[in-house]
């Protein structure tokens, strides 16, 4: 059968790739998408401690939905403030959204 | 080599070069269908781990609504010049550095962490739909968190519908 | 249960397969005589200006993100009613609070006029 | 368990021992079975398609008071085979500066959503795809994956007007998913399981006479899905120019037209299983051939309804469906939801009542009429209001809409 750390290892590597995306990219949609792999690499690895290791308990399971939750608010505030940025800027790439620096 | 490893070497590799393009393709509309194939794959991948709910729960929802939801923002913020310039901005290479180290670092940390030798799932009729759902329900369970939830949905709900609307009166 | 969902697979792959096959087929069967006018991108007969891709309205956004909203709702509220014939009557009405607060959410949407395809 | 009251067992078992006796281990064997039964199943329905086409235009012809195709073949059955043969020899023309990938994977990934909805369907007691527990919600996923199929064809065609149409008919299918998503919840909640063959077998009263609402709601918002009869301002000709499959001919043209008939008669299925109890009927559990012709019977009187629709009703403007859906399909679903779930716990327990099932099937059979006369006051309560901020001076003197409504344009 399939050990539990190769599922470990597959989300860490998701979880680097969309790290890679949030710091790299600049365009802010793309940072978005680079989160969005993030928040799939922890679902990945709470869904494989829960499957191997606790598997009677709902814990796991609860809170995988609850990231789900969290990850759908999180885009859809994310991409409703990009929107009206773009509307007023003109711009959607992130360093040109910096009015707030001093 | 079962066949369940090697679906699941398939499977991860589909996920994680898809993840790869979705971070390095240039043009926004080719990187949100990558995302969608790495969606499959991250599906695919709950189904091997007999989260099957949770396996359909992922396709309706990051598939059926975020990625449409991103797919309409890439289309609501189109500069058609914006494509041919770089994507990545000056500190990409600090970027990697920093992903590859955490890579690196992760990877150590589950080398000696006892339990990652585990290689017996439970028994699939433990944790089915309807224990998930007595747990979401009963008042000692998980009752708070599920209505924490909905709150944070309808906050969530509330604040794009305020910020996203186009005022009557155009606010340039 | 695993080999259910190797069947969906299974199923899937034959899904995929069988319309790739019959556009394949026809693909070798058709004609093939390109010509410049017959490519041209259907523009009720004036030539395509400018590029294809065209400004949107917020609309479009807004629906899908009630769509979201309401997505995960329904997603909390499976297991719920999968679970609905061993729960008391206290764990029906903590669902039917959940539901509640997520209507208030559509009044709002409602009430500022987020529903109307203006 | 001879030939005569389950073929279709007997047939895998004789098959299976078959492949074992030529020295294939078990799981090959089986492996091999399943991908035979996949395949034939694939297949029927995709063949099964053409015996549609044939019946819903002969339908439609019958409606408007013409006879349909009755040239090829006789009474036209041969007619659909024609038309395949035709569209299979014609030109692929791919317009200049498309996207190859997802110009060509739209139609495929269209017709694959719907065939996908095939596999979990409990034809007769034995035979079933997968029996999957969380089917209900794989259905609804793969609705998802349609769409997806309509923004890859729109966005890949290169076209300004298949873009928005796509948008168009993408904003569609979201805004009736909702409504479709939350009537699903009660079949689920009577029947206490997600899978499929479970509600069937739960289904001792049928779920349109438990919920009649919530079964109306279904079968509207899935004919919306479809973007069929009253709701296909997708496809429509006097709209955008024929919607997202523009720059399409040939074959991935009929691609489209396969995946749209195939999904009238899925959603027919479909309603059959949830509230019409699928293969249900007196000996369906002896005879499980007769439960697959009770199926067919049910699923059949659905989509004569469909298509009663298709021929009778107008065309919805863009706004007033989604209004439709957001205003009045929504809100009425949660009101079904809540008032199952309330109802059937205040019930006391079977025992209690006198010859509880009928009594349950009464009381529930009532509060969803309550419900519909609820939602109708709510409805005139509005055009009220409406008649009242349009028309001041006529709503004064009693005049109801029908009399004032003038042919105006939207604002």
């Amino acid at each position: 059968m399939i050990p539990l750390s190769w599922y470990l290892l597959v989300a860490a590597a998701l979880f680097c790739i969309g790290l890679f995306g949030v710091l790299a990219r600049k365009n802010t949609i793309a940072i978005l998408m680079g989160l969005e792999l993030m928040l799939n690499a922890v679902n990945i690895n709470l869904l494989a401690f829960w499957s191997y290791l606790h598997h009677a308990q709902m814990n796991g399971l609860v809170f995988a939905a609850i990231v789900f939750a969290a990850a759908a608010a999180e885009t859809a505030v994310g991409l409703g403030l990009i929107i009206s940025a773009y509307r007023r800027r003109g711009s959607v790439t992130a360093n040109d959204l910096d009015t707030m620096k001093g | 080599m079962s066949a369940a490893q090697v679906l699941f070497i398939l499977v991860s590799t589909v996920t994680l070069f898809s993840a790869v393009m979705v971070v390095s393709v240039r043009r926004m509309m080719h990187a949100a269908l990558w995302l969608i194939v790495s969606l499959l794959g991250v599906a695919v991948l709950f189904v091997l781990l007999q989260a099957g709910f949770f396996a359909m729960v992922q396709v309706l929802i990051y598939i059926g609504a975020i990625s449409i939801l991103i797919i309409f923002a890439v289309m609501l913020t189109r500069q058609v010049m914006s494509e041919k310039i770089p994507q990545l901005n000056r500190g990409w290479v600090a970027g990697l550095v920093a992903a590859g180290g955490l890579m690196i670092i992760l990877a150590f940390v589950f080398r000696d962490f006892p339990g990652s030798l585990a290689t017996t799932m439970g028994d699939p009729s433990a944790g089915d739909v309807v224990t998930l759902g007595k747990a979401l329900a009963d008042p000692n369970g998980f009752a708070i968190p599920f209505e924490l939830a909905s709150i944070l949905l309808v906050a969530a709900l509330i604040g794009t519908i305020y910020i996203a609307m186009e005022r009557k009166g155009g606010e340039q | 249960m695993m080999n259910a969902w190797l069947y969906i697979g299974l199923f899937l792959v034959i899904a995929l397969a069988l319309p790739a096959a019959a556009i394949f087929i026809s693909y070798i069967l058709g004609p093939k005589k390109p010509d410049p006018v017959k490519r041209s991108v259907y523009e009720c007969g004036i030539e395509t200006v400018g590029e294809t891709w065209v400004q949107f309205k917020a609309q479009y956004y807004i629906f899908g993100l009630i769509f979201l909203v309401f997505d995960v709702e329904t997603v909390f509220l499976y297991p719920w009613a999968a679970a609905y014939n061993q729960l008391t009557l206290f764990m029906v009405l903590e669902a039917v609070l959940f539901i509640l607060i997520l209507v208030g959410g559509l009044l709002y949407a409602w009430r500022k006029g987020a529903l109307e395809w203006v | 368990m001879d030939f005569w009251t389950d073929p279709y067992l007997f047939l895998v078992n004789w098959l299976h021992g078959l492949l074992v006796g030529w020295g294939l281990p078990d799981a090959i064997a089986s492996f091999i079975l399943m991908f035979a039964g996949a395949f034939v199943l694939a297949m029927g329905a995709m063949l099964f398609v053409l015996g549609l086409i044939w019946f819903e235009r002969k339908l439609v012809g019958r409606f408007q008071d013409r006879f349909g195709p009755n040239r090829v073949g006789p009474w036209g059955i041969i007619q659909p085979l024609a038309d395949m043969l035709k569209i299979f020899t014609k030109e692929h023309i791919t317009p200049a500066g498309v996207d190859p990938l997802p110009y060509n994977l739209g139609p495929v990934l269209a017709v694959a959503a719907v065939l996908a909805i095939w596999a979990v369907l409990p034809f007769t007691i034995s035979l079933v795809g997968a029996d999957l527990d969380v089917s209900v919600l794989y259905v609804v996923a793969i609705g998802g994956l349609g769409e997806i199929a309509v923004v890859l064809s729109g966005w890949g065609s290169n076209n300004k007007y298949a873009l928005l149409a796509a948008f168009r008919s993408v904003a569609q299918l979201l805004s009736y998913e909702v409504p479709l998503v939350i009537a699903l919840l009660v079949p689920v909640m009577l029947s206490g399981s997600l899978s499929l063959n479970q509600i069937v077998r739960e289904q001792g009263v049928w779920y349109i006479v438990l919920a009649p609402v919530a079964a109306f709601i279904f079968f509207i918002a899935s004919i919306a899905e479809v973007g069929r009869s009253p709701f296909d301002l997708t496809e429509a000709e006097s709209e955008l120019v024929a919607g997202f499959n523009i720059e399409y001919s040939g074959l991935k043209f009929g691609m489209f037209y396969v995946a749209d008939f195939l999904h009238a008669f899925t959603i027919s299925l479909l309603f059959a299983v949830l509230f019409l109890g699928g293969w249900r009927g007196p000996y369906a559990e002896q005879y499980p051939l007769l439960g697959l012709v009770y199926f067919m019977l049910k699923a059949g009187a659905v989509y004569f309804i469909n298509i009663w629709m298709r021929a009778s009703f107008p065309r919805f403007r863009i706004d007033q469906m989604m209004g439709i859906s957001w205003k009045l399909l929504t809100p009425l679903a949660i009101g079904a939801v809540i008032l199952t779930a309330v109802i059937d716990k205040l019930l006391p327990g079977g025992e209690l009542l006198p010859y509880g099932d009928y009594v349950r099937v009464g009381v529930m059979l009532g509060a969803n009429l309550v419900l519909v006369v609820i939602a109708g006051a709510l409805m005139a309560l509005q055009k009220r209001k409406h008649m009242l901020q349009e028309f001041p001076i006529a709503a004064s003197k009693g005049f109801t809409v029908r009399d004032v409504s003038v042919n105006r344009g939207t604002k």
